[in-house]
């Protein structure tokens, strides 16, 4: 058995190109028990693989197992037409999709590398002139701008996986969580609400913090070590004048 | 003119030292000190670091030659390091530019900063430091420099500091009639959970009803058949 | 060597386009495209542009002036625009005192995900997973942030997912001047004749400390499938 890291691979069919052209195989007959019995050895010690990659290669696994089971059923299969269909054929052209693709990602590389050592004007050089700041037009949209917010929410978590075991958490019901909270306490410290929980959790409940304050229906303030926050219960929303609308 | 035939034997040396140096002055973030660039030279060529009556000499032949060629860039000694700038004569062009034909595009920390503050105004820099997970006072000054944003008071909590807002020109810049004209949190999680555009920020942004997108080839025909 | 003896009578309008593109070039952040220099030049001088012709031959002009004074800085063409560098040679001296590539390392997962979305454009992500087998929402969400790719649209099919699509700031990052500046995709029969096919990845992983045994017995696999 060789002795490969499946981390070496870019995915499942990284993998199964890597099989091919090893054992110099006819990628257009594919000698498809054998390369699935591999392919499975290979995905058991997947142990080292990040929960990110497991799923891929799963699913890989079970297309393969399946086009096994479709090459031993003894009546082959026909299209419409009656023509025999093989079963190992979207693979096929998968296969070799993405081995264009790969040698093109190893051609952009190069691109790359040689424009790496080509350098552009770094911040201390520039022109002697007085710029005219104000001036300046804005060429940004919305849209970028809630992108922005979504990024820095989005960058307040872990590196995300794949929704396998995740429980979603909605705004809504964290709006509730700390209406809740707020009914028992008027001010909680946001660290506090939070506490120990999931991030997916503590980002639900952050949002549905920003929102309640953006309707006026609680205050944010920093704690005085500025190192978390107080979400305090507003109890006249129409007192809140924090939103300048216009 | 400065040409091969005056200078003296270490003409090379000279040359190479210049070119070395012009390109580091040309790409570098900071001004360039005389000894950094001494020890880069010696470093690539193995040999000992130039003196910096050396540098200094390379740096005058670079500007003698753009001068005699009439080129608009000169290498300047500034704050202990080397930089290098445009002429006085070709500065009408670049305010043209700077003026009118660049529309300034935000950067991402200055997105990021108004991106809080037109959803949660007024705010105080440390809970914008606090979202951001980083400190904004660069991001805040340099939109304060562009008026898209104003100090509009004193906050009461402690240390009164300044509570920051966005201004009408930040409305006319973005094409709002109004603050309420904002996209609501609601439809902010409509614009981020299309299931393609990210489905990790979306459902880290707690996007409801997301269905993963079934590939163009569907695998589940593949599963059933 | 290009003397003024050997330049045509509009030398000097030559020589002063040249003098305002060189400036305009390097005070810029990004490739200037020739019509902004057109119009910045007619602004400046009251007069009519200058055309894309004129402008180019004014970019050879000082490209032809650097390389014949061996100075380390040219100008070129990427992303539609011009944008000032310096050359190849003197990358040894920037990648010292730079200590570490500033440039961000693309992974290949980035790579094949940039190769895929840069020959195939507009496409959505799942037509981009369904291509690489994996799920590249965390590379995608990378190249966007890094600006190197950008949403386009949205796609009329089912779900309206969005489209993606290279930006300009990809063009400059890999040197490129247009999208039709990247080689071809190779013909699949082209690449399985390739004799570096089989033996490519095999060797990539040797070199990197992995062991390996002789492959199997060459066979002919018609026999045995």
């Amino acid at each position: 058995m060789y002795n490969i890291r499946l981390q070496d691979f870019e995915g499942p069919l990284d993998l199964l190109l890597f099989f091919i052209q090893r054992d110099e195989i006819d990628i257009f007959d594919i000698p498809i028990a054998k390369i699935t019995d591999e392919y499975l050895e290979y995905v058991r010690q997947m142990d080292e693989v990040d929960l990110d990659g497991v799923a891929d290669f799963i699913y890989m696994a079970a297309l393969l197992i399946h086009v096994k089971v479709r090459m031993l059923l003894p009546k082959p299969e026909v299209d419409e037409e009656g023509e025999i269909i093989d079963p190992r054929q979207d693979l096929v052209e998968r296969l070799l999709a993405y081995m264009r693709y790969k040698e093109a990602a190893e051609g952009l590389d190069v691109l790359h590398k040689k424009r790496g050592s080509l350098f552009t004007r770094g911040k201390a050089s520039a022109p002697e002139i007085e710029r005219d700041v104000v001036d300046t037009i804005v060429n940004t949209t919305v849209f970028q701008l809630v992108s922005a917010l979504g990024r820095i929410l989005a960058e307040a978590s872990d590196a995300p996986t794949l929704a396998v075991e995740e429980v979603e958490y909605k705004v809504a019901d964290q709006r509730a969580f700390v209406a809740e909270a707020l009914s028992r306490k008027e001010k909680v410290v946001f660290g506090e609400l939070v506490h120990d929980a999931p991030k997916r959790f503590v980002i639900a409940t952050f949002l549905a913090v920003l929102e309640m304050a953006q309707q006026g229906l609680v205050w944010l303030a920093l704690t005085p070590e500025a190192d978390d926050f107080y979400v305090r219960h507003l109890s006249d929303p129409l007192q809140n004048g924090d939103l300048r609308l216009n | 003119m400065i040409t091969e035939d005056d200078l003296p034997e270490s003409d090379d040396r000279l040359r190479e030292l210049a070119r070395a140096i012009e390109a580091l002055v040309f790409a570098a973030d900071e001004p360039v000190e005389a000894r950094q660039i001494a020890s880069v030279v010696s470093e690539v060529s193995q040999g000992p670091p130039p003196t910096e009556e050396a540098i200094r000499e390379a740096v005058d032949f670079i500007n003698a030659a753009c001068e005699q060629q009439e080129r608009p860039l000169r290498i300047r000694q500034w704050a202990g390091g080397f930089r290098m700038t445009t002429t006085e004569d070709v500065a009408a062009y670049l305010k043209v530019y700077f003026r009118s034909d660049r529309r300034q595009k935000l950067t991402r920390s200055l997105m990021e900063t108004l991106a809080i503050l037109c959803y949660k105004q007024p705010a105080t820099k440390p809970e914008i430091d606090y979202v951001r997970g980083v400190d904004s006072d660069y991001a805040l000054r340099r939109l304060l420099d562009m008026g898209l944003i104003a100090v509009l008071e004193r906050s009461d909590a402690v240390g009164r500091p300044l509570l920051y807002g966005t201004t009408p020109r930040f409305l006319e810049e973005f094409g709002l009639s109004g603050l309420d004209q904002l996209p609501n949190l609601r439809e902010i999680e409509e614009l981020l959970s299309d299931p393609s555009f990210s489905q990790a920020r979306a459902s880290l942004l707690m996007m409801q009803g997301i269905q993963q997108q079934e590939p163009p080839e569907p695998r589940d025909s593949q599963e059933e058949s």
